[in-house]
């Protein structure tokens, strides 16, 4: 017998142009294990204005960038970031 | 120490916060908001932030700068409301020589607006307001963790 | 104007001269004085300069800089006594982008370093003093007329 | 006949070390022309401290970086340069 998949909760925060256009600023996401970055950005699509993200948005994992591939955990703040415009 | 800041940047106070006796040779940058971009005339502009990873992130540019040249630098970005002409990122590189104290004002500057989470809504003159993209709808690369 | 200043150089002042609402991009430098050279502990020193050249060269670099990127600059030199800390140099290139900035500044510090006809004696801790010689003692490469 | 050769009276400018080294900031030479920059400073030379010039300063001509093979003419103000420490 497999183990049932643990489930995670995570927080997802949009910002400026991506919060605009889905209406929101944060989420929380939950979903089974083991997961990746690219894999809570798709859960974030299927809601309304989601599927206005680029197919492969920038994205931050706890605060430092990270590429799609990388691994969640439950507790994990992951952005997704617009196009930077600083400077 | 808040290096993103909703006051106007004080480049003197950075200056003098990195100079010393053994380092001769002070570069530094001030990034203003223009008065056009694309064309359209800007009036003013807002900048907004992923405030604790901005923190994290210029904090992150620093300390790697100070490990890869012998300097001591400073570093601040603007946000909130913006007039034309204010200073929206200040770099300073204090050095013993001018080489290390250029390149390293450089490096804080190209890394601070590569990796740095802030944004700019743009407001033109004829009463519209964007949010402005660098890239101009490119795809965007990836970041691995530096 | 005067390119050659006996008084403290006013970084603050020469970079309100060149920004503007066009201009977003400022960078600049200052050299200063060092506390040592060689491994010899340094007081303060003395900056002589053969002063109609000089003020033509700093000139004449100012107005080369200006042609060759689209920027506004401004470049002085001290001479006199100057301590420990005090600015020899400042140079101030303000563009609309950061590269043209950056390009500038750095073009302006080395071509004064280079042609600028001014020369320093150093007072040392010891009580000696020598005029400093950055070649090492190397063959003068003769400058054609830019 | 071929004319005279004209002589030209030109000034000499010497700073720092070399100034110090020959006692002079300032000498006044009289040669003949055609004459070259290299050749006013084989005058100075011949002064006491004079042949502790290097064997090819740095030297201008009205108040522009010139090679030592650049020519004078009366009236021109030839400078003898140390190594430049500006910055």
């Amino acid at each position: 017998m497999t183990p049932a998949p643990t489930n995670a909760a995570v927080r997802v925060l949009l910002f400026a142009s991506y919060a605009e256009r889905l209406g929101l600023e944060s989420i929380d996401v939950s979903l089974p294990l083991p997961a990746t970055v690219g894999g809570v950005i798709d859960r974030v699509r299927e809601l309304p204005g989601g599927s206005d993200l680029p197919p492969r948005p920038l994205c931050a994992l706890n605060l430092a960038h990270v590429s799609l591939d990388a691994p969640v955990a439950a507790g994990d703040e992951i952005a997704v970031l617009p196009p930077l415009a600083g400077g | 120490m808040k290096l993103l800041s909703s006051d106007p940047l004080d480049l003197a106070g950075l200056m003098a916060s990195v100079q010393s006796p053994a380092r001769g040779g002070v570069a530094c940058f001030l990034g203003a908001v223009r008065d056009h971009h694309a064309g359209r005339q800007v009036l003013r502009l807002r900048y907004s932030a992923y405030e604790p990873m901005a923190e994290a992130e210029l904090a992150r540019i620093v300390a790697e700068t100070e490990s890869r040249w012998p300097v001591a630098v400073a570093l601040r970005h603007r946000v909130g409301r913006l007039e034309v002409g204010d200073a929206a990122i200040a770099a300073v590189a204090a050095a013993p020589h001018r080489d290390e104290a250029f390149a390293a004002c450089r490096y804080l500057v190209e890394e601070a607006k590569r990796r740095v989470p802030v944004w700019k809504q743009e407001f033109y003159a004829d009463g519209s307001v964007e949010w402005v993209d660098p890239t101009g709808g490119a795809q965007p690369v990836p970041m691995e963790p530096v």
